[in-house]
């Protein structure tokens, strides 16, 4: 009687008790198990992140990878963005449920989810970045990306022509922190009485307020700013251009953002990354480890702007690479007291 | 020399800006008994206009189309609000919260669908500070309200334009009373409802130049969900400014101040007051001020009421 | 209809939405539809292929038994406890958009009693910190409907006012007095498995939750059908004047009481949350359960028991929605213009058989 | 019809028709106002006055008919604004004023351009100098009382230019001396000029005959007599008005029916309500009745006789118990039972069945389960004895006519016989026929004992119903005598 009177018109009607039909049709063939995407015993790989996977920073890196999985192992790929606690499990629940062999949740926010899932799923790899939890099937994947802001350190304090930098970070994350320590010893190591401001914005996402703080930095003099607030960065990198300031990209290549104003990057090589733990997830060769990934992996990289490279004096850049060597060969311990012991504890590849 | 207030003051207004434009337009909207929670949906449409028109168009006139498709955009989402509570009657509130939520998910959905997975990164021409010569020499006030984009200097034409228009034009009146009585405006030979219909709609093109703003002055990006809440930081804007317009840009300076503040504080490497107290600090002024009774007293008598007349 | 005296009893409740529960359950269904066909509407637009996105959304809200209960009915829980906060509180004319704020204050005061409650044995110590998150949840609406008792405040804006606050202080608190022990990450203590609330079918992730959702949904019916109190929350929300000059109502106690037990029934979706799913405290707790909940109870016609039902159909969605992105690589911004599109069709439809009744009146 | 050639009317309706819904407002009504006259438009409540001059002035969209302004047709549908540019201004019964805004704002509101606050407050004391009808441009109505409101409104009107003024009901809320003197000045206005024109909508034959050139008499939607006045006589106007069977109706009961001899039978005639030194404040907190003392006492009904806002709307409150009182005493049964004026807006839950609207009464009360069963069965006993017609119990109380739902209200309130009733405007917008049924409700709980405190704007109504009349006059109370005369100039706090 309700729909009688919602469409007087028997066509109307018609059609629409078709669409319920189609739609109840399609509910029921995949109630069945019908239209599984994919075979069963493909390589699949899946991947979480907390954020936008057009940020060309940390997001966009890890999905650069996930891409580089598909490419060169053949493996089919599934990716998700989500935000939400209650979300996090039952993603990997899912991912697990329907037989994929590797996920991988980005960032620390996933772990407490996967130490929950993992033992469920045995068959499958769980990998938390930035996390330090371990079990049979479940890994952590730490970047050492304090090495190379280390060396960005060195490169802005004598760059620097004002005596102050500035670093501008998303929200209080330990990597995130961890690494504007090391990017002021680094500053400090080359001129002490260097000043390094250090905001974050409390938001990933706020592009403004990223440029608002970045304006306020280079306001209180800083001619340098090292960044690590992937969405919100682009306004950091946007106040650099407008400013004519110099800055560092972070977690990706983000060198061709503003060409004449990223001076370098401290990358992860995510797509290094996640291939290296996926094919030892596909060869067998897995072992619950946590990854420490840094500049000796090859995964943590600072990677120069080409373009304004010949900026850096010779004998600077010779420091900074003795400073890299130091690190690959491991005896550089200027970082070891703000790391947690957690982070040493695993094994380097 | 330039020092911190400067510095401060400046961020202030910029921050303020696309606020201030929100608010503005929403004020407008509201005195004509309408109250658009919808908002946060055009200024975002509007932002990814103004995102796909300007890198489209690239160059200065760019920034130009791109003003000129976030106006649009703003009030083509706002259309849909407006026919649902000018012409259906629907509850104000309940739609706006709808067409936020849609506006929001159906520009994620476009962003990926136009720019892929790589984003627009810093693509998008903007506009830069034109500071004006004389004026912006002054000083404590001379860089903050002079060396701005030049949507600012708009705002300066627009708020005590606003203002006269209000008071002073037979339109004005008839939007006032709209607000305050449909049934008394409708017999004085208004008719409330066209009136609703483009205070909506002309509020809905201020939030999508807001929109705009954000990325043509501001961001020079588009991010997913970038404006932020800033639809109902407007809201709030315009009870704090009492539905005046010289009050609701007051009030804007005000919230771009509290964040101005944060910047200011963290750079000045103050980092013991959590950034958290600065982002809630307008929200709970408002609430303050909301409690003084004389502020209500200036709500249009008819605001978000269902019912366009009694009779 | 001849009306006995039961069936008028029935026929007095039902009557006033003017139809029989069938052409409610009817016309949602229809709604319902045709979102789906402007769904797949878009994806087509939008170069996704809406057969494989249409299979992915019905495989991740009911492909299978885990699906059903730990992806759409885990979700359906707090928007099912949100969604009747917000039925009670529109049902007695208030208009409460804080049902997410308060949402995050019931979380934090049931983390914050956890985090405390050490040497309480967990069977106290569970119920009272659930109790504790119905408590802040009250305190948190009892702050809008002190401003609108004593300055005469708007509660929509308010509200609205009150979630953004209730937000950052969660972000300060995470980070702050909450914080997990080793002051690293932004998040509070994960629960101890004893202060967890237990999982009602093993092998999902189907918490008690459910059951309080359920019973408190039919209480809060039968509650507003049967009783003189119900009653006093009905008339006061159709109309506070008459309530007052004719049933001699007090409406300010009753407006005060409903928008505290709104508070505290979005207070305990926190609560519920935190110790059923998500078993810490985060900045990012909620996914805007609160502001679902406006659609929800909406959609519902705020009637609790339709809350469970269409609790359970946008928790449905969002599984959909995510098993959307996972397998067709649909963004998930889609599913809020789905909502959206759903409340929008569902005002315009009353609407529209609103103006004809009045025409024909 | 009247000769055209030698004065051709400024404002015609012809064959006009409208329906709302299945109730035929107006049928095929025609309307001449000649020029230079006042046209008394007369009918009951709901003939379809207050709606032919909407349609006239563009706020009603007629089904059919033409509508003719100084010879030249009006293009249909037209709206206010361009009825007003053509000369015609309405004054509302119910004020059109935007409180929270100036007299010079209202009085502008509705042109086009710039708004020049200057200009039109010297168009107001203008055209106060001219007409008498004196206002400060800058007081914000919600300030004014009422006579400067309908002041106001009638200036809004003529700062136009008006030409035909349509006054609708101009002198409901006027003290009667108030509405004498605007009475004076409509004739004043429509002879001021050829071209001006009144058309005067009332209820009152007296001023009707006294003031008006020509009469037409609506009923029921349509006209029945068109006529000039000096043919008319208040006979002939209410046999119109009312048709045939219902005069008679009418003027019995202009007779005073109850009768102080059939006090014995009441037995003792204790006071059930008492009031000594009575003061009441309103919500705002200013003082509205002033020492109040009085009694109402078993089957007798006191009628209170006021202009608006004397303290009425709150010493009836404070009887009601729905308002505190400040100091004195004042002792009432907790029973006591409510009718209010405002019937939408006080009295019903209009999405609600009636069943529902019948256990509203002492909600607040009570406790537990409701019995909807034991409601359900009552409210269907009560349709039946009060003959209100309504199909069923469920349905809701917005399906229900204006005349069914008072039926339906008062109903209510004497289910369950209290000792004593307070009614505030009971037959507010009722018809004829709804209004005699409600007055026969009053007169019978009257007898069968119960108290009844009763105020109506309309004095005739009190006079009519009332055993004993208190005046109020700015918050003072003194008991009068039953004299039209006497109570009119009580009311205005004249002394007797």
């Amino acid at each position: 009687m309700l729909i009688s009177e919602r469409f007087s018109q028997t066509r109307t009607r018609r059609s629409a008790l078709r669409l319920l039909a189609a739609l109840g049709a399609s509910a029921l063939v995949a109630a069945c198990g019908g239209g599984t995407a994919g075979s069963a015993d493909a390589f699949r790989v899946a991947l979480l992140t907390p954020g936008p996977i057009s940020d060309q920073a940390w997001n966009g890196g890890a999905y650069a990878g996930l891409l580089a999985i598909r490419d060169s192992m053949g493996a089919e790929v599934s990716h998700i963005q989500t935000k939400t606690p209650a979300e996090f499990e039952e993603n990997f629940r899912q991912y697990g449920a329907q037989g994929y062999r590797l996920v991988v949740g980005h960032g620390f926010e996933f772990q407490d989810a996967a130490m929950r899932v993992a033992p469920d799923f045995p068959n499958t790899v769980f990998v938390c970045t930035s996390g330090n939890a371990t079990a049979p099937n479940l890994a952590g994947m730490n970047f050492a990306f304090e090495e190379a802001s280390f060396q960005a350190g060195m490169i802005a304090a004598q760059l620097s022509t004002s005596g102050v930098i500035g670093a501008i970070g998303g929200t209080e994350l330990p990597p995130v922190r961890a690494s504007f320590i090391a990017f002021e010893r680094g500053a400090k190591l080359v001129r002490p009485d260097i000043t390094v401001l250090v905001a974050y914005l409390g938001t990933w996402d706020d592009v403004a307020a990223g440029k608002e703080q970045a304006l306020a930095q280079i306001a209180r003099g800083a001619d340098i700013l090292f960044q690590n607030a992937d969405a919100a960065g682009l306004g950091i990198f946007a106040a650099a251009r407008e400013k004519n300031v110099l800055t560092f990209g972070a977690n990706a290549n983000q060198n061709d953002i503003a060409p004449d104003h990223v001076i370098g990057s401290v990358v992860i090589d995510l797509p290094r990354a996640l291939l290296l733990v996926a094919r030892e997830v596909e060869s067998g060769a897995f072992q619950s480890t946590v990854y420490q990934l840094g500049l000796r992996a090859g995964v943590v990289n600072l990677v120069l702007n080409p373009r304004l490279e010949s900026r850096i004096p010779a004998d600077l850049r010779a420091r900074v690479d003795s400073v890299g060597t130091a690190i690959i060969e491991g005896r550089f311990h200027d970082m070891d007291d703000v790391l947690r012991p957690a982070d040493r504890a695993g094994t380097s590849p | 020399m330039i020092t911190p207030l400067d510095d401060f003051l400046a961020a202030a207004v910029r921050t303020a800006t696309p606020l201030a434009l929100a608010a503005l337009g929403e004020c407008i909207t509201e005195r004509s008994g309408v109250i658009n929670i919808g908002l946060e949906g055009a200024i975002i449409c509007g932002a990814f206009a103004a995102t796909v028109t300007a890198g489209a168009v690239g160059g200065s006139s760019g920034v130009a189309a791109g003003f000129a498709a976030g106006a649009v955009a703003g009030v083509l989402v706002t259309l849909l609000f407006m026919l649902f509570t000018v012409y259906l009657r629907a509850d104000q509130i309940i739609t706006g919260t709808a067409i936020t939520l849609f506006a929001l998910g159906l520009t994620g959905l476009l962003y990926k669908t136009v720019y892929g997975t790589t984003g627009v990164g810093l693509t998008i021409p903007t506009t830069g500070e034109l500071p004006i010569p004389g004026l912006s020499q002054l000083p404590v006030v001379g860089r903050a309200f002079f060396a701005q984009p030049l949507v600012t200097y708009g705002l300066y034409l627009v708020v005590p334009l606003l203002a006269w228009w209000f008071a002073r034009t037979h339109a004005g009146l008839a939007l006032r009373a709209t607000g305050e009585s449909p049934d008394a405006a409708l017999a004085a030979g208004v008719q409330p409802r066209r009136v609703q219909a483009l205070a909506v709609l002309t509020g809905g093109a201020f939030a999508g130049v807001a929109g705009a703003t954000l990325v043509l002055a501001q961001s020079g990006t588009f991010v997913e969900g970038m404006s932020a809440g800033k639809g109902f930081i407007a809201i709030a804007i315009v009870v704090l400014g009492r539905w005046s317009p010289i009050g609701v840009a007051g009030a804007a300076l005000l919230f771009g101040g509290a964040s101005a503040l944060q910047y200011l504080f963290q750079s000045l490497g103050w980092r013991e007051v959590p950034y958290q107290l600065f982002l809630a600090l307008p929200y709970v002024l408002t609430l303050l001020v909301l409690a003084r009774a004389s502020a209500r007293a200036q709500a249009p008598a008819a605001l978000a009421r269902r019912e366009l007349t009694l009779g | 209809m001849t009306a006995t005296p039961t069936s008028s009893v029935l026929a007095a409740n039902v009557g006033r939405e003017g139809r029989g529960a069938l052409g409610q359950v009817a016309q949602v269904a229809t709604l319902v539809a045709i979102t789906m066909g402007l769904l797949v509407l878009l994806l087509a637009v939008t170069g996704y292929d809406p057969a494989t996105a249409l299979r992915a959304l019905a495989r991740g809200a009911f492909g299978s038994w885990y699906a059903f209960t730990s992806a759409t009915l885990v979700r359906a829980i707090p928007l099912a406890l949100t969604g009747l906060a917000v039925a009670l509180a529109f049902r007695a004319g208030l208009l409460n958009i804080g049902a997410e704020g308060q949402l995050l204050a019931g979380a934090t005061a049931t983390a914050a009693v956890l985090g405390a409650s050490g040497a309480v044995p967990p069977l106290l110590s569970l119920p009272l910190a659930l109790a504790a998150g119905m408590a802040a949840g009250a305190l948190w609406a009892g702050i809008a409907a002190l401003l609108r008792q004593r300055f005469g405040v708007l509660e929509v804006i308010s509200t609205i006012m009150l979630n953004f606050v209730a937000l950052y202080a969660v972000g300060w608190l995470v980070r702050g007095p909450l914080q997990e022990p080793t002051r690293i990450y932004p998040q509070s203590a994960s629960l101890a498995k004893a202060l967890q609330l237990p999982v009602l079918l093993p092998g999902t992730r189907l918490h008690l939750g459910v059951l309080l959702a359920v019973s408190l949904a039919v209480a809060l019916w039968w509650w507003q059908r049967a009783t003189a109190g119900g009653f006093r929350l009905r008339a006061v929300g159709m109309n506070p004047h008459a309530a007052a000059t004719i049933g001699r109502v007090d409406v300010a106690r009753v407006s005060l009481l409903a928008f505290l037990a709104s508070g505290a029934l979005a207070g305990l979706g926190g609560a519920v949350e935190l110790t059923g799913v998500t078993y810490a405290l985060y900045e990012n707790l909620s996914p805007g359960y609160g502001y679902t909940a406006i659609a929800v109870a909406l959609l519902a016609r705020l009637n609790p028991v339709g809350v469970l039902g269409t609790a359970v159909l946008f928790g449905a969605l969002q599984a959909g929605a995510n098993a959307m992105q996972r397998d067709a690589g649909v963004p998930i911004a889609l599913v809020n213009v789905v909502e959206a599109v759903l409340i929008l069709l569902v005002i315009a439809s009353d609407r529209l058989r609103g103006t004809r009744a009045e025409a024909t009146a | 019809m009247s000769a055209p050639a030698a004065s051709p009317s400024v404002l015609t309706l012809r064959g006009v028709h409208k329906r709302f819904g299945d109730v035929h407002a107006l049928r095929d009504v025609t309307l001449e106002v000649r020029p230079g006259t006042v046209h008394a438009l007369l009918g009951e409540n709901g003939a379809g006055k207050s709606t032919l001059m909407r349609v006239a002035f563009g706020l009603v969209r007629p089904d059919a008919g033409t509508i003719v302004v100084s010879g030249s047709p009006m293009a249909t549908p037209f709206t206010p604004l361009q009825a007003i540019a053509r000369g015609i201004g309405m004054v509302h019964q119910h004020f059109t004023l935007v409180s929270a805004m100036t007299v010079a704002e209202n009085v502008a509101l509705g042109a086009s351009g710039r708004y020049a606050p200057d200009v039109v407050a010297a168009r107001i004391r203008d055209i106060g100098e001219r007409t008498g009808l004196v206002l400060d441009p800058a007081a914000r109505v919600s300030d004014l009382p009422v006579s400067a409101q309908q002041r106001c409104e009638i200036v809004k009107a003529l700062a136009r230019d008006v030409r035909v003024l349509i006054l609708d009901e101009p002198t409901a809320v006027l003290a009667p001396d108030e509405a004498a003197a605007l009475l004076q000045w409509v004739r004043h206005f429509a002879d001021a000029d050829p071209s001006h024109a009144v058309v005067l909508i009332t209820h009152k034959l007296r001023d009707a005959l006294a003031m008006a050139d020509d009469i037409t008499v609506l009923r029921r939607g349509q006209r029945v007599l068109c006529a000039a006045a000096r043919e008319c006589t208040e006979a002939s106007l209410a046999d119109a008005m009312l048709g045939p069977d219902e005069r008679a109706r009418a003027l019995d009961e202009e007779v005073v029916p109850h009768m102080t001899s059939h006090d014995d039978s009441v037995g003792a005639h204790h006071e059930v309500v008492f009031a000594d030194a009575l003061d009441v404040r309103d919500t705002r907190g200013v003082m509205r009745v002033k020492r109040a003392s009085f009694a109402v006492r078993t089957g007798e009904i006191v009628g209170v006789a006021a202009v608006e806002g004397s303290g009425q709307h709150e010493l009836l409150r404070a009887v009601a118990g729905l308002l505190p009182t400040t100091s004195g005493r004042l002792r009432v049964p907790d029973d006591i039972a409510f009718v209010p004026e405002d019937r939408h807006r006080d009295a019903l839950l209009l999405d609600a069945s009636l069943t529902e609207n019948l256990a509203l009464r002492d909600a607040g009360t009570r406790r537990g389960r409701l019995p909807w069963a034991e409601f359900a069965q009552r409210t269907r006993d009560l349709l039946d004895q009060r003959d209100v017609r309504a199909a069923s119990a469920t349905v809701l109380a917005r399906t229900l006519s204006g005349g069914n739902q008072q039926k339906f209200i008062l109903a209510r309130a004497l289910d369950d016989a209290p000792p004593a009733l307070v009614v505030e405007n009971p037959t507010r917008g009722l018809d004829f026929r709804a209004t005699a049924a409600v007055h026969d409700a009053l007169r019978d709980a009257r007898d069968a004992g119960i108290a009844i405190l009763l105020y109506s704007s309309d004095l005739d109504e009190v006079l009519q119903l009332a055993d004993r009349v208190l005046a109020l006059h700015d918050g003072e109370l003194r008991a009068v005598p039953r004299d039209r005369d006497i109570v009119g100039r009580a009311m205005l706090g004249a002394a007797s």
